[in-house]
This record gives structure tokens, sequence and C-alpha cells, in this order.
């Protein structure tokens, strides 16, 4: 038992080593900014596959109630359809997106390939074809993808039409000027950058249009009516505790609890219009109260948070667990 | 005054840090029984823990919104301890989850604290339960089961956010007697009008030191109290520096803060 | 802007949803519970999803199998296969370890990632600390007496000693291993508490015009759109 | 504390928030300096620039920002100052698109024969992605309208005449930003000026954020604030004062409820007080 207890107690301290050393190690000794971004990411990957784990112990836990018939097996129910069903909303819309990203793309791909085409010409790059040839697959595979766009259904009424219009002309134009002599790279660059421009607003065009599509409809009901809705109101039960929390905490018990109950009311009256009848200082001194000694208090209780949560770091890095793992007392 | 990497007197810090918990950690092995003074919030975790005993309905031990870090570390310790005497008074211990890869973190730890009571057997995975990874969805889960289960005694311990008084309200509300524990001090006050025990900032990871009392423990406390005299006495020095500056503006003085940013 | 059926049925679905999780305060009731349960299984959904969408898909398995190498009409590709990117097979098998914890015999193979996660959050700390803890102690050291064109403003030097007392009152509450027996010691950690709790009943004060504005906006929603969508589709 | 009481509590607020709701019943607000200075800056602007509205706020803090905004927006338009409405914020995005329609509607109701209209009065340029790369780069760059380029439908803005003459940082006259952000309210202050030149700053701010706001306030580096429900009533106040035709009360019946609602919670608090000691009195003889 113990080389796996080994195992994973340095593999916790190599963990800490490559941060810590990161930090602490001038850029001099060892770069570490060469990797850096994609460690971070590694590490973030770790910990976004364990997503899952949340939906296991979700249908575990609701399934055996459901199979079993224990209690509350309808909710259950509810859960894992709600669960299911916004899975199956969610993964259409994400695909429905990804599709038109992808038919835009084709106009990103040959502006590329564009460009492309004249860098290899100024690099006098021998491994590639003529530049006529590959002008006129370039010119080939464009016509192909415009005539993709089903033109008639673009009404001008539309500003997002409107926009596609114009932009489709100004590239069938300089699409034009290289067909005229496809040797000369004079326009490829000039076709790239009317071709990406295409391909930002062919796929705003697409959304645009998806936007009453019936997987749009469903995603909307299930967000603006359940989710919005839901998470505002569970937000808004905050108005009503707090006034139970206010009538609880504001007894007088002992010195401290008369002191936090006349700073709240104190705050209170800067606060609504009537207080200002009772006294106009209470605002001025409202503002006093929430800037001056609660900035000094708050940073005491964080500044000695931030040192506990150092001390706790170290004991981390080196596995030095008082409770669980080796604790046994 | 970002840091991407640290100076020379940064670095001379952090070193002598380290040496000072490695030394208090062998000094602490020595002598164990070291000063530290009583903190009523965390007496009561034990009493809480008896009294569920008594009653025998369920315990909740809430880590809210916290994610891998040394406040999740510090909640597993006194998670840890909850867990030991729910084994033991065969309390069912429902601990509610908000991130999947701190529920793996809290399942393991809990596991081995039954086994370490040889309680194994009591240890039932469906007790900690995934709500969801939205705030107030994982609030709404809370104050359901808790209502629902009527626990008799709940542990909030760890980061919580806007949601806080949501769920120690509903604590509240079922009669629950309630521990909280957060360190950001925006959530405090409402633990503190809503828990009949709370524990402010850096009480929460003194908490599981006090309450096992062993020489890593008691090191962990030390050198916390010792750094932050250090940081006590700095801010003492650099109002000073402060002081003078305006005083005499022409002498204008180095703050203290110069020091780390020089590059030698 | 003439609302049509759809965004009215949007909001008769929200009026039910608010009224579900008001009902709460009367008691723990079915109509809750069942929203409750919506509540969670629409939002396990949407945390899977964004996972994917916003993180994995994007910045792992989309490169990763090479899916942003385009071939160009004439056959040449957009770029050669990144080979280094295949060392992103070892982080997604890391992951895949924590699925062991469900498994009797190899759950060790979870507590090596889970050491391992832990241990770069306790490497991350050093960085956090000095990047958060350092500018808030920099940002303390605050002059006791603030000289403003050669006279002394008496308001920001009170501010300033006030603000020192209350910050270095309540970190001497907060000392646990120093013995507080003597008068001087004990007074010092009873003004931090007492201050501590003036500090947390202002700013519960002021959450509390915050938190009622939040629900006097749910209650117009319900007395306005929800009510004037139902008499409009009845 | 048994469920009885809890009730009541709730009952109570219930009907003092719903109160002015359904009588439209309304306190005065009371007076806030931050509010006045920031009505007083915004009344001083004449129309040789544009306004810039950044609302960075979503369905959770639109209880308060949203009124704040409204009555910012229908000042303006009052003043006929050309709006480039904006969001760093991607919930923003249905409140940018129907905000400007509805102000402008209540004005055409209020005095018929002018009339407010898009890409005349206000355009919209919607949320931007990476808008603080795009925030970065409005005090440099040389032509704002290139920068922007298109608006959230997708018009390009050479189309709006009125808009022509927006060229560089200096033909933006006012800025005004509402969120309860802290973090995205840093954004404009550190990057929305160049070295000699500021546009007057409005912010407008949940109430829980007021104490930090006031700070910029103090220092200068804001020109006018707007505090929660209360600074969106008491600017609501001096637009009623100034404009006797206008009589629209929204924030403040919404600002009332709220008072109420805390004079509610202050005599809870007196009489969670009083039966307490007359317990101790009870048992003491």
């Amino acid at each position: 038992m113990n080389i796996k207890k080994l195992l994973i107690k340095t593999f916790t301290f190599i963990g800490g080593l490559y941060f810590f050393l990161e930090f602490v190690m001038p850029e001099s000794v060892f770069d570490f900014d060469k990797y850096h971004e994609s460690i971070s990411n590694a590490f973030i990957t770790m910990s976004c596959m364990a997503v899952g784990l949340g939906i296991i112990n979700l249908m575990v836990l609701h399934l055996d109630r459901i199979v079993y018939k224990k209690k509350d097996y309808f909710f259950s129910l509810t859960l894992l359809l709600s669960l299911f069903i916004t899975l199956v909303i969610l993964s259409l819309d994400w695909y429905q997106n990804e599709k038109i990203v992808s038919k835009a793309n084709k106009f990103l791909t040959l502006s590329k390939f564009s460009e492309v085409i004249l860098d290899d010409e100024k690099a006098k790059n021998s491994k590639v074809l003529a530049v006529n040839i590959r002008n006129q697959k370039l010119i080939s595979e464009l016509e192909k993808d415009i005539n993709l766009i089903d033109k008639n259904s673009i009404n001008i009424n539309e500003a997002k039409e409107r926009e596609l219009k114009e932009v489709l002309e100004r590239v069938e134009k300089s699409k034009d000027n290289i067909k005229k002599d496809y040797h000369s790279t004079k326009y490829n660059l000039n076709l790239s950058k009317r071709l990406r421009n295409l391909s930002i607003v062919y796929r705003e065009y697409l959304q645009y249009k998806n936007k009453d599509s019936l997987i749009k409809k469903l995603y909307l009901i299930c967000f603006d009516g359940f989710f919005n809705p839901l998470v505002m109101s569970m937000f808004s039960l905050l108005g009503f505790y707090v006034a139970t929390a206010a009538f609880k905490a504001f007894k007088i018990k002992s010195f401290e609890s008369f002191l936090m109950m006349l700073s709240a009311l104190i705050v209170i009256l800067g606060q609504v219009p009537f207080g200002v009848k009772i006294w106009n200082g209470f605002p001025s001194l409202r503002l006093w109260l929430l800037s001056v000694p609660s900035t000094g208090a708050f940073r005491a209780i964080t500044l000695g948070a931030f040192i506990a949560g150092l001390v706790m770091a170290l004991r981390m890095w080196f596995s030095l667990e008082g409770h669980e793992k080796g604790g046994k007392n | 005054m970002a840091f991407e990497h640290v100076n020379i007197v940064g670095l001379i810090l952090i070193f002598l840090f380290i040496f000072i918990f490695f030394y208090f950690l062998y000094k602490n092995k020595r002598n164990p029984n070291l000063y530290i003074r009583k903190i009523l919030g965390i007496d009561a975790i034990s009493d809480v823990c008896d009294y569920a005993g008594e009653t025998g309905r369920p315990v909740s031990f809430c880590t809210g919104l916290s994610s891998v870090g040394p406040v999740l570390y510090a909640s597993l310790g006194v998670l840890s301890f909850v867990a030991k005497k729910a084994g033991t008074f065969k309390n069912r211990l429902l601990i509610p989850q908000y991130t999947p890869e701190v529920m793996a973190i809290v399942e393991e730890s809990v596991q081995e604290a039954y086994e370490s009571i040889n309680r194994g057997s009591l240890f039932d995975k469906k007790d900690i339960r995934f709500l969801s990874d939205e705030q107030f969805a994982y609030a709404s889960g809370y104050i359901g089961m808790i209502k629902r289960e009527r626990a008799c005694a709940t542990f909030l311990f760890g980061t919580f956010a806007a949601e806080s008084l949501i769920l120690a309200e509903a604590g509240q509300e079922v009669g629950a007697v309630q521990v909280g524990a957060t360190i950001s001090p925006e959530q405090v006050a409402f633990f503190i009008a809503s828990c009949d025990y709370t524990l402010i900032g850096e009480e929460l990871f003194a908490a599981s030191s006090y309450l096992t009392r062993k020489p890593l423990e008691i090191t962990s406390i030390y050198t916390q109290d010792k750094v932050k005299l250090f940081i006590f006495f700095i801010i003492i020095i650099g109002s000073v520096i402060a002081t003078i500056n305006q005083i005499y503006p022409d002498l204008n003085l180095h703050n203290l803060d110069y020091f780390l940013t020089i590059e030698i | 802007m003439e609302k049509s059926y759809f965004d009215l049925l949007i909001i008769i679905i929200g009026g039910i949803s608010t009224l579900a999780i008001f009902s709460f305060l009367i008691k723990e009731n079915v109509f809750y519970r069942f929203f409750e349960h919506l509540f969670i299984g629409i939002s396990a959904a949407l945390g899977v999803i964004l996972t994917f969408k916003n993180f994995l898909w994007p910045k792992v398995f989309y490169p990763l199998f090479g899916l942003d190498i385009v071939t160009y009409p004439d056959g040449t590709i957009s770029k050669e296969y990144n080979y280094e990117l295949l060392l992103l097979i070892i982080p997604i098998i890391l992951g895949l370890f924590y699925y062991f914890i469900y498994s009797k015999k190899h759950a060790w193979l979870a507590k090596l990632v889970i050491g391992l996660s832990l241990g770069v959050s306790g490497g991350l700390a050093f960085k956090g600390f000095f990047n958060q803890a350092i500018p808030q102690i920099v940002s303390s050291f605050k002059p006791l007496v603030v000289i403003l064109e050669g006279s002394v403003n008496y308001l920001q030097s009170f501010n300033n000693i006030v603000f020192l007392i209350t910050l270095l009152s309540v970190m001497y509450y907060f000392f646990f291993t120093i013995k507080q027996e003597s008068k001087v010691s004990k007074g010092i950690s009873k003004l931090g508490r007492y201050l501590m709790m003036i500090c947390f009943g202002a700013f519960f004060g002021s959450t509390i015009m915050a938190r009622l504005s939040l629900l006097v906006e749910r209650l117009g929603f319900l007395m306005t759109d929800w009510i004037g969508a139902i008499k409009e589709i009845f | 504390m048994q469920g009885k009481t809890r009730r009541f509590i709730y009952l109570f607020l219930i009907i003092s928030l719903i109160f002015p709701l359904t009588t439209g019943y309304t306190l005065k607000p009371a007076p806030s300096s931050s509010v006045n200075m920031f009505f007083n800056k915004v009344d001083s602007l004449e129309d040789t620039g544009y306004a810039f509205i950044a609302l960075d706020f979503g369905p959770q803090s639109k209880a308060e920002n949203l009124y704040q905004a409204k009555v910012v927006i229908e000042h303006l338009m009052r003043k006929r100052i050309p709006i480039i409405l904006f969001s760093m914020y991607t919930l923003a995005e249905p409140i940018l698109e129907s905000l400007a329609f509805e102000v402008a509607n209540n004005l055409q109701k209020e005095i018929d024969g002018e009339y407010w209209e898009y890409g005349k009065d206000w355009i919209n340029l919607g949320f931007r992605p990476g808008a603080s790369l795009l925030l970065q780069a409005i005090p440099k760059s040389k032509n704002l309208q290139k920068l922007f380029s298109k608006d959230a439908k997708g018009n390009d803005l050479k189309d709006f005449p009125r808009f022509d003459a927006l060229r560089t940082i200096n033909d933006i006259i006012f800025l005004g930003q509402f969120t309860s952000l802290t973090g995205v309210f840093d954004t404009y202050l550190q990057f929305f000026k160049t070295k000699d030149y500021r546009p007057v700053f409005g912010h407008g701010c949940s109430s829980i954020t007021i104490p930090e706001s006031h700070i910029y306030l103090d220092s200068g580096q804001i020109d006018g604030l707007i505090g929660g429900i209360a600074g969106a009533s008491a600017y609501e106040e001096l637009l009623n004062n100034k404009y006797d035709k206008r009589n629209n009360k929204e924030a403040s019946v919404l600002n009332t409820g709220v008072g109420v609602a805390q004079l509610l919670i202050v005599i809870l608090i007196i009489l969670g007080n009083i039966n307490f000691t007359k317990l101790k009195k009870y048992l003491v003889k």
C-alpha cells in the first residue's frame, strides 16, 4: 500500500513544484513562459474532465429512486427528463451553430488560400503548382460556394441582407479581375480581404435567419422561460430572508449585538427617504461607516484568511495532512 | 503592482516562511501542549455533533461554492471530524456538492474518516449528492433537501457568495443548530444573523487544528500567527514612513513596497 | 414593440416558475419540489455542455483531432499537424482517473489525480498571495497626518487613524497563540471585536436595499408583465 | 423563530412592496449630492458631440441599473444629444435593443409633434466580445466610425448622417456607465480617456457598491454617481421638476416600495427588542 501512497505524494509534490518554480525562478534561469500556457491548459483540461462525475452522481441517486419507487421518485423522473431534454436542446443548438460556422468558414479558407498563392509566388516556392493553375482552382471553388448561397431568398429590406448583397458584389468584382489574368497575383490580396469579410457577414446573416428556428424557440423556452426566472426568483428570495434575518439578528443580547444593530439602523436610515427627515446627516454618516471602518475590518479579515490560506497551501503541497489520509487517531 | 515573478527580497521572504513552518513542526513534535486561546465557535462543533447524536436526525455539511484550494482543505479537516462523530452516533451525513472535482475529494476524505473509526459499512455514497454547478440551482436544491430531510444540525464551511443567507435561513427555519464559517467578510455578516455559531475568516482554518490538536495542526496555527505578527508590524512601520513622508515631503523615503520591486 | 404569442408564453412560464419558488416561503411543497428538480436538471445539463462548448471542444479535442487543418482546393494543407498536441492526451487520461473513485480496487488512481490537483493549487498559492495580499498590505500604509498644500487635512487624517486602528485591532483579535491576559491586550482585542461587529451591521444594512430591489423587481414582473400577458391571452 | 412570525414578516413585506406598485403612491426620494452632480453635468451638455452609454448589467442587477440608465437616456434625448449604446456584457443584449425604443415612445407620447428615431437620436453597437480590447482602442483611434464600423443590426455607421462626425474620443462629450460588477467599471476608469482629455463620466452602480464608487467621485475620476434604485428615483425627481409636463414616477414607485419595506424592517428590529426586554422584566417580577 505504501508504494501507492508514495506515488500519490510525489505526484502532489511535482504538481506544486512546477507552479512554485514558475513563480520563484527569474526568466533568465529557465524560461517557463514558453510552456506555461499549455501546462496551465493541461491542468484545466484535467479538472474539466471531471464534469461527468456530477452527472453520474445525479443519475445513480435518482435512477435508484425511480427503479425502487422510493419517496419522491416522480420528481427524480422530472429531474432526469429535464436533464436529458436540455442536453438534447443544447446539443442541437450547438450543432446548428457549428454547421453555420463551417458553411461561412468555407470563404475563410478560400481567403487564406488566395493569400497563400500570393506568398508562395513572392517566395518563389517551387514545390507548389504554377500560379495560374492554383488561381483557376481557387476561382472554380469560389464560384461553386457562391452558388450555394441561395441568392433568391435575399430580399433587400433587411439591413443584414443588404450588407450581404454588397459584400457579394465586391467579391464578384475582384473575382472577375483575377479571371482576366490567372497568372498575375495582383488582385489576390484584395480578394482575400473581401472573402474574409464575406465569411463574417455570411455567418451573421445565417445566424440572423436562424433566429426563429424550432431549436432556437425551444432554447428560449428552456432558458428565458424556466432557467433565468428561476435564478432571479431564488436571488430575490434574499429580499424575504434579509427581513427575517434582521428581525432575529438585531435582538440585543449583548453589547456587541447592540453595536451591530445600531450601525445597521444608521445605514438604513441613511438610505431611505424618511431617514433624512429625522436628521440630514444620516446619508453622510452611512457613507463614512461603509467606507472607512468597514474597509479596515474587512481588509484585516481577508489578510488573515490569505495568510492562513498560504500556510494550508504549503501543507497541501507537501501532503502534510493531519486529518484524513494518514490520520489514524 | 502585479507579480509575474518574484525578486530576491520576495524569494528570501518565501524561504524564511517555509523555514519557520518546518522549525515549528520540529519544535512542536517534542512538546505538543502549546497554548492556543479558546475560540467559542470551534468548541461548539463537537457539542453540535453530540446534540445531533441525541436527536438522531440527519446532519448536513455543506462546502458551499469552494473549489480545490486551501479553504476547501481546511474545511475537509472539520468535515473529517464531523464524519467521525456522525459515524459513532450513526447519524446520516448529507453532503450537497457544487463542483464535481471537489465532490471526488470530499467522497474520498469522508470514506477514510469512516474507515478510521472502522464504521466503513455506514458510509453511504448516496448521501454525497451533486446538486448543481450553478449558484442558485445549488441553493434551491440545498434548501429543498434540508427541509425534506429535516436536518437537525448543519455546517456551512467554505467559500460562499450571495446565496449564503438563503442556505442559512433555510436551516434556521427547520430548527437546525447551525455552524457557519467563511472567509468572505460580506457573508460573515449574514452567518452571524442566521447561524447559532459563526467562525470568521481564519477561524475556519484554525478549526481543524483546534479540534485535532496534533503537532502538525498546532504548527499551522503558530506559523500563521508569526507571519501575521510580522505583517502587523510591517503595516505599522509602513504607516510611520508614510506619515514622515507627509510631514517632511522633501525627504521622500522609499516605502517598504520599494524593496519588493527592486531588481538586483 | 407588439409582443408575439411566443413571447407571451415565455412570460407566463416565467411567472409560474417565480410563483413556484416563492411558494417555498409558505412551506416546502410539491409545486416547489417539481420546479426545484427541473431547475437542477436544466443547470446540470448546462454545466456539462458549457464545459465542452467553451473549453474542451475548442481548446482540446478540436486541435487534437487536427480538425483545424484545412485542405485547400489544390490539395495543399493550411498547416502541419503539431505533434506536441499529442501531449494533451496525458491530462485527458489523468482526468479520466477521477472516475476510478467508483471502483474499490483502483480508487488509489483517483487519489493520484486528486493529490495532483491539490498540489497544483498549493503551488499556485504563493503567486496568489503576492498578487492579492501584498497590494492590500501596501495600500494600508496610510499616513496618520495628511498635509494638503501646507495645511493639515483633519478629516482625511482622522479617517486614516480610524482605518488603521480598526485594521490593527481586528488583526490583533485574530491572534490565537498570544496570551491575552494583560488589560491592554484584552482591551485591544475587545475593541477589535466591537469594531468588527459595527462593520458587519453596517454592511448588513446596506445590502437590505439591494436585496429588496431584487424582490420588488420580481413582484413588479408578476404584477405587470405576467398578469398583463395572462389578460392578453385570455 | 416560529413559522408564524416568519410568515407574518413575509406577508407584511409583500404588502409594503406591492402597495406603491398598485396605488402609484410615492414618497419623495432623499436628495443626493452625487445624483445632483450627475444631473447638472448632463443638463449643462451642449449638442457638440456624442454620448456613449454603456449598459453592463444583466437580469440579475436589472432591478437597479435599468431605471438609472432609463432616466439618463431620457434626459439626453430631451437635450437632443445623439447616443451610442454599447455593452461589455452578453446578457445585456435584449435590454440594449428595447430600452431606447421604450424611452422614445414615452417621450413621443408626452410631447406630440416631436419624434425620436433609431439612427437619428441613437444607435446601438450591441454586445462586443473582447470588449476590453475595444475600449483600449477607443482613446487611440483616429476614426471611431471605422473602429465601430457597424451597429448591432449590421448597418454601416456611414448610413447614419447624424453620426458622421464621429472621429476621435474628443467627439464623445459624455460617458454614462451602468453596472454592479466593479471589475467592469474599473476598465472604463483606466481606458476611457487620453492624456489630456476625458469625457464627462457619470456612473450608475448598485447600492452595495456605493461606498467603493464614492471613492472615485471624491478623487474626481467620475463626475456624478447614481446609487441604487434610490439614486434613480432622485434623478427622476429632478427630471420631473425640470420638465413640468413629465410626471412618470416609475423609479420612485419602486424606491418607495423599498423604502417602506425598510421602514417595516426598522419597526421589526425595534419590536424584536421590545418583547425581549418585556420578557426579561416579566421573568424578574
